[in-house]
């Protein structure tokens, strides 16, 4: 009963968790450039402005694949909380993902199209790291269930520490941080996919960025086990180390990026991964 | 300053045997009213020490056309676009509009007589 | 449900330079750094006129940005403010009657707010702001109407055909 | 020979401060062409300045040509007219000329480093450039009277004086602010992502910069050792306050930065001169003549080389004034060194040369 | 990677952020603010108003003569040369005080350029009466004389 409710409960509560993880966020991020910064419940603040701006949409698919990213993104975590199969999820991520860059790309503005083109080459540069991950875990556990990593008795860390390098090095993509913040580089495309969204809509595709929070934290949870006590530090630990990182770097080219990327992060897994088979 | 007089016949010929890019950069290239006369400037100044300001100039009517020396010197096409629009006199091979917008009469700079 | 309380707790800026020295614009930049951190009132710098509320404009609008102008301030959804900041972008200032420039912002977009001075201090251009969430605060969501803009509002949802209102300034200026 | 995406950037763009139109014709992110409409601020100065404005209050004028230099525009001006006029100025005026276009140079070298920070995409090094640039403003604040528009240089002298405790305070200043430059240097120059970001970007070689008259940090980044500073002695004397030439000769956005920071030390270094060695004198030449016949000045404004030439005609109201500001020189340069460089890189590139439009368009 | 250490260790410093409305930030005491103007003081010379650049201060005049001074706090770029012009001590000073903002309701363009017609008008027209005014005079002497010089030639003969 409890392993259903607490689920269920996540699940109905991420944006609420993800706006906080976001706002505080954002003072940490304050913090470390020598501000102030905004009040904790700034993200709620912007979401019920948002929702009283007069609604101007491009077409409506373009607004309707935004609602839809975040629809889909919100499934996504479902089932990763419920403790699904992980293919699952990393392809409806893959999918809101992509619902995405394809309002981007149906749009007549010149840097939706970039940003749609940048996002895409990011979803290329993180997500092979995602799927050696959870073929790693079937490596261990035989089974693609989330489940059965949520109740394994010893920590996925221990077994698997280079697919967490791994995913450490892929998770400022996913998250838009720099130094990997291509996909919305804010000076050079001026957030890119987001661009044509406004009022509502745009509030789908803000909404959805706590989501991601709430999905990587996840994501970096699983590696703890059943070992609450270790995935909160590993999840602490990940947000400073990130945070860090978005203050201490300047933004890399795309092309940099998806060298890095493939090249250091995507080899770690996939050592870790032929050790894991090995074993 | 030092100047020297010229004629639009042999601008080119002066402005070329005077021009080394490693001696002289150019700076500006101005015209002023004198009279019913336009008088044209080129503005070059040389990088040692005690840098010395040549202006080459030309005494043109209105209506003559200036040929340009974007060959000789490559970055004059700035100076010599503005001149177009803002004093309103012809330069071989430039284009009006570059500074003002097509709905505006061109050479604000003459003096309203 | 009431939002409008909400929208003086999150307005995002939108900068626009028509054409005036850059000093006020290093002043917006300088409200940014962490001296006067106004991301306090939770202000995000977006440059994006879809997503914003608050449009700060800088300098007398010269006659090649006053359509990018009018273009920006049509793409923002209401509600929506305008804050002229600066001597030149109030009134023209030093350079009214200059050939190429006319005077001040207001002859093209109502402006709400004007931020005095020249250059204005960052002090100024937070009261400036202050005052313009007050206003925000009473705002509809209709569209207002300008001293050369003359033009009947848009019904409620229909997108704004920015296009169409440039082309009616036109005769306007010349 | 992938699609041809034709991007514009501004006239209003987050990574521009001011009007400014490029269109980057772009092949897979990379330019291959570039076109530049620089003259969305032009407001017709220089035609008023000959017909509507007395020449005495042309230098207030002239100031807002461009807030970031507006110093070097008053005092040129006020140079060029003192030139009309045949007067010299005393000493202690020109000393504390000098002073203020040294401050007004840090500032803007300052903020030109924060803005390739930003651009680059680094936005906590904007943030610690700018915190460490408040205390310049602070003192031209303090100086001047103003944060942006100094209107320190009148025809004929300065208009206001320096007191003695405010020469103390700005040496404090300074000190204080040494062991930030510093830590500014390093982060600069040894930042792996920044380096990433900057070096081997926007190249101008030697000849280009030759060929295309470059003057200013992007000529001095390219090797090309241009200074007004190192060529004039006659107006301000720049030599007995202790300058000295700085040149690079990489030419891309990492050895400008490395120009600006090292050109910011010379900048304290004259300061600390200058306040050390004040000489006591009178602030203003008054006179009662008109401006008659012509003359030019030159000047180091921050970005480079400011040119003033001005015609008079023994009325209030002068003949002809020809303002040529260094990005004016600089736009050719501009547009040619982009060729060739990835478009995510095209912002820290613009911000690399410190454009000056408003100086430019007039 | 020590950037990377120093943000961390930016957590537990102060921020250097000045509360502004709530708390003062530095101004010098010679800023130069707004335009302060003691009319007991003033000779209505109107050099301030020949020399002011961008034309931020203007005087009326009504039938009597009586000037009354205008000032756009908008239009003024602080530069402080009316200060210097002017000819008496403290008419015109220029306070620290940096200028208030504007609401739409104080309509200070184009109202101020609506003023600052009516000012040159009433200028003129004062001026126009006033040269209409000595006019008639000269003309009303002119009559007398005659009219005198008439009588004296009758009480002559």
């Amino acid at each position: 009963m409890n392993d259903v409710l607490i689920p269920v409960l996540l699940i109905l509560l991420a944006p609420l968790l993800g706006g906080l993880l976001y706002g505080f966020e954002r003072i940490v991020k304050a913090r470390m450039q020598r501000r102030i910064g905004p009040p904790l419940l700034q993200p709620f603040y912007d979401f019920l402005k948002l929702a009283d701006k007069r609604r101007i949409m491009v077409h409506s698919t373009h607004a309707f694949l935004g609602i839809m990213h975040f629809v889909s993104l919100w499934f996504a975590l479902a089932v990763l909380l419920l403790g699904g199969d992980l293919i699952l999820v990393i392809f409806l991520h893959l999918l809101s993902t992509s619902l995405l860059i394809l309002a981007g790309y149906s749009t007549r503005s010149v840097f939706s199209h970039l940003g749609a083109n940048r996002a895409a080459i990011s979803v290329l540069a993180y997500e092979p790291v995602l799927i050696i991950m959870a073929v790693s875990i079937f490596m261990l556990n035989g089974t693609f269930d989330a489940a059965a990593v949520f109740t394994s008795k010893e920590p996925l860390l221990y077994k698997m520490p280079l697919a967490f390098i791994a995913l450490l090095l892929v998770l400022p993509i996913k998250l838009k941080k720099s130094p990997f913040d291509v996909a919305e580089a804010h000076q050079e495309i001026t957030g890119g996919v987001e661009l044509e969204f406004s009022g509502l809509f745009y509030e789908a595709v803000y909404t959805a960025r706590w989501l991601d929070y709430i999905f990587c934290y996840t994501l970096v949870f699983l590696f703890a086990g059943n070992n609450i006590l270790l995935g909160t530090g590993l999840v602490i630990f990940t947000f400073i180390y990130l945070n860090a990182l978005d203050n201490s770097t300047a933004r890399v080219s795309y092309k940099q990026m998806l060298r890095f990327s493939l090249g250091v992060a995507g080899t770690l897994a996939f050592i870790n991964l032929l050790l894991n088979s090995l074993s | 300053m030092k100047k020297i007089e010229t004629n639009l016949a042999d601008l080119k010929k002066d402005i070329g045997a005077f021009y080394k890019p490693e001696l002289h950069h150019f700076i500006v290239m101005n015209a002023v009213q004198s009279g019913d006369k336009m008088e044209v400037q080129w503005f070059f100044n040389d990088y040692a020490y005690p840098g010395e300001t040549t202006c080459f100039y030309a005494l043109i009517s209105p209506e003559e056309e200036v040929p340009g020396i974007k060959d000789i010197v490559a970055s004059a096409w700035v100076a010599e676009a503005e001149l177009v629009d803002l004093m309103n006199i012809k330069v071989e091979n430039t284009m009006k509009g570059f500074v003002l917008e097509p709905d505006f009469e061109s050479g604000p700079l003459l003096k309203k007589k | 449900m009431n939002l409008a309380p909400y929208r003086k707790k999150s307005p995002w800026i939108l900068h626009y330079n028509a054409g005036g020295c850059n000093g006020c614009d290093i002043e917006i930049l300088a409200c940014l750094s962490p001296k006067y951190d106004i991301e306090r009132f939770g202000m995000i710098n977006t440059g994006n006129p879809k997503q914003s509320d608050i449009l700060l404009v800088t300098g007398p609008v010269t006659k090649r940005s006053r359509e990018r102008l009018v273009e920006i301030y049509a793409q923002m959804p209401e509600p929506k403010v305008v804050i002229s900041c600066g001597a030149c972008a109030s009134t023209g200032g030093v350079f009214r009657g200059m050939y190429n420039c006319e005077g001040g912002v207001d002859q093209f977009i109502p402006v709400d707010v004007y931020v005095c001075g020249c250059g204005t201090r960052p002090e100024q251009i937070i009261d400036g702001v202050v005052q313009a969430l007050a206003i925000l605060e009473k705002k509809t969501k209709g569209l207002e109407e300008s001293v050369k803009l003359k033009k009947e509002a848009v019904k409620e949802g229909l997108q704004l055909n920015r296009r169409h209102i440039a082309d009616e300034i036109k005769p306007v200026l010349t | 020979m992938g699609r041809q995406y034709e991007i514009p950037v501004g006239a209003q763009h987050i990574s521009l401060l001011e009007p400014l139109h490029f269109k980057f014709t772009t092949e897979n992110e990379k330019i291959i062409r570039t076109d530049a409409n620089v003259y969305y601020v032009h407001r017709g100065i220089e035609q008023a300045c000959c017909s509507k404005f007395k020449f005495r209050q042309v230098s207030f004028v002239v100031g807002r040509v461009c807030g970031l230099c507006s110093i070097s525009h008053t005092t040129a001006y006020s140079q060029v007219a003192e030139k009309l006029l045949k007067i010299d100025i005393p000493k202690r005026a020109k000393y504390l000329r000098m002073l203020v276009i040294e401050l007004d140079r840090i500032h803007s070298h300052l903020l030109c480093l924060s803005h390739v920070a930003e651009n680059s995409g680094f936005e906590a090094l904007f943030m610690k450039t700018m915190q460490y640039r408040e205390f310049s403003m602070e003192l031209l604040e303090a100086v001047c009277g103003n944060r942006i528009q100094y209107d320190f240089s009148i025809v004929g002298g300065v208009a206001r004086d320096l007191k003695p405790e405010m020469g103390q305070l700005i040496l404090q200043r300074l000190k204080n602010f040494m062991p930030q430059l510093e830590e500014l240097v390093g982060i600069y120059q040894h930042n792996r992502t920044l380096s990433l970001k900057n070096k081997g970007v926007g190249v101008l070689s030697k000849d280009d910069a030759m060929r295309l008259n470059v003057v200013g940090p992007l000529a001095r980044a390219a090797g090309l050792a241009v200074d007004v500073r190192n060529e004039t002695e006659d107006l301000l004397p720049w030599k007995e306050v202790g300058f000295e030439m700085i040149t690079d000769t990489a030419g891309d956005v990492h050895a400008r930065n490395m120009i600006r920071l090292r050109e910011i030390y010379i900048s304290i270094r004259i300061i600390q001169n200058i306040i050390n060695g004040l000489p006591e004198s009178a602030l203003v030449t008054e006179t009662k003549a008109f401006p008659d016949g012509e003359g030019t000045v030159r000047l180091e404004a921050p970005r480079g080389e400011l040119f003033y030439y001005a015609k008079g005609n023994k009325t209030q109201v002068l003949e002809r004034l020809k303002i040529k500001a260094p990005t004016f020189s600089n736009v050719a340069g501009m547009v040619h060194a982009f060729t060739g460089n990835e478009y995510g890189s095209a912002a820290a590139i613009i911000a690399s040369y410190d454009p000056c439009l408003s100086c430019t368009a007039r | 990677m020590k950037t990377f250490f120093n943000a961390i260790g930016n957590l537990f410093r102060k921020p250097v952020t000045t509360k502004y409305p709530f708390e003062q930030t530095f101004k010098p005491d010679d800023y130069r603010g707004l335009i302060g103007f003691e009319e007991s003081l003033c000779i209505w010379c109107r050099r301030c108003e020949a020399i002011c650049p961008p034309g931020a201060i203007v005087f009326s005049q009504d039938m009597e003569g009586k000037q009354t001074y205008h000032y756009n706090r908008a239009v003024c770029i602080y530069c402080g040369e009316c200060v210097r012009a002017c000819p008496k001590e403290g008419a015109l000073f220029q306070t620290a005080e940096p200028a208030p903002c504007a609401l739409k309701a104080e309509n200070i363009n184009n109202g101020w350029n609506k003023l600052f017609d009516e000012a040159i008008e009433s200028r003129e027209r004062y001026a126009a009466e006033k040269k209409k005014k000595t006019a008639e005079k000269a003309a009303a002497d002119e009559a007398k004389k005659a009219m005198e010089e008439k009588g004296g030639n009758e009480s002559k003969q």
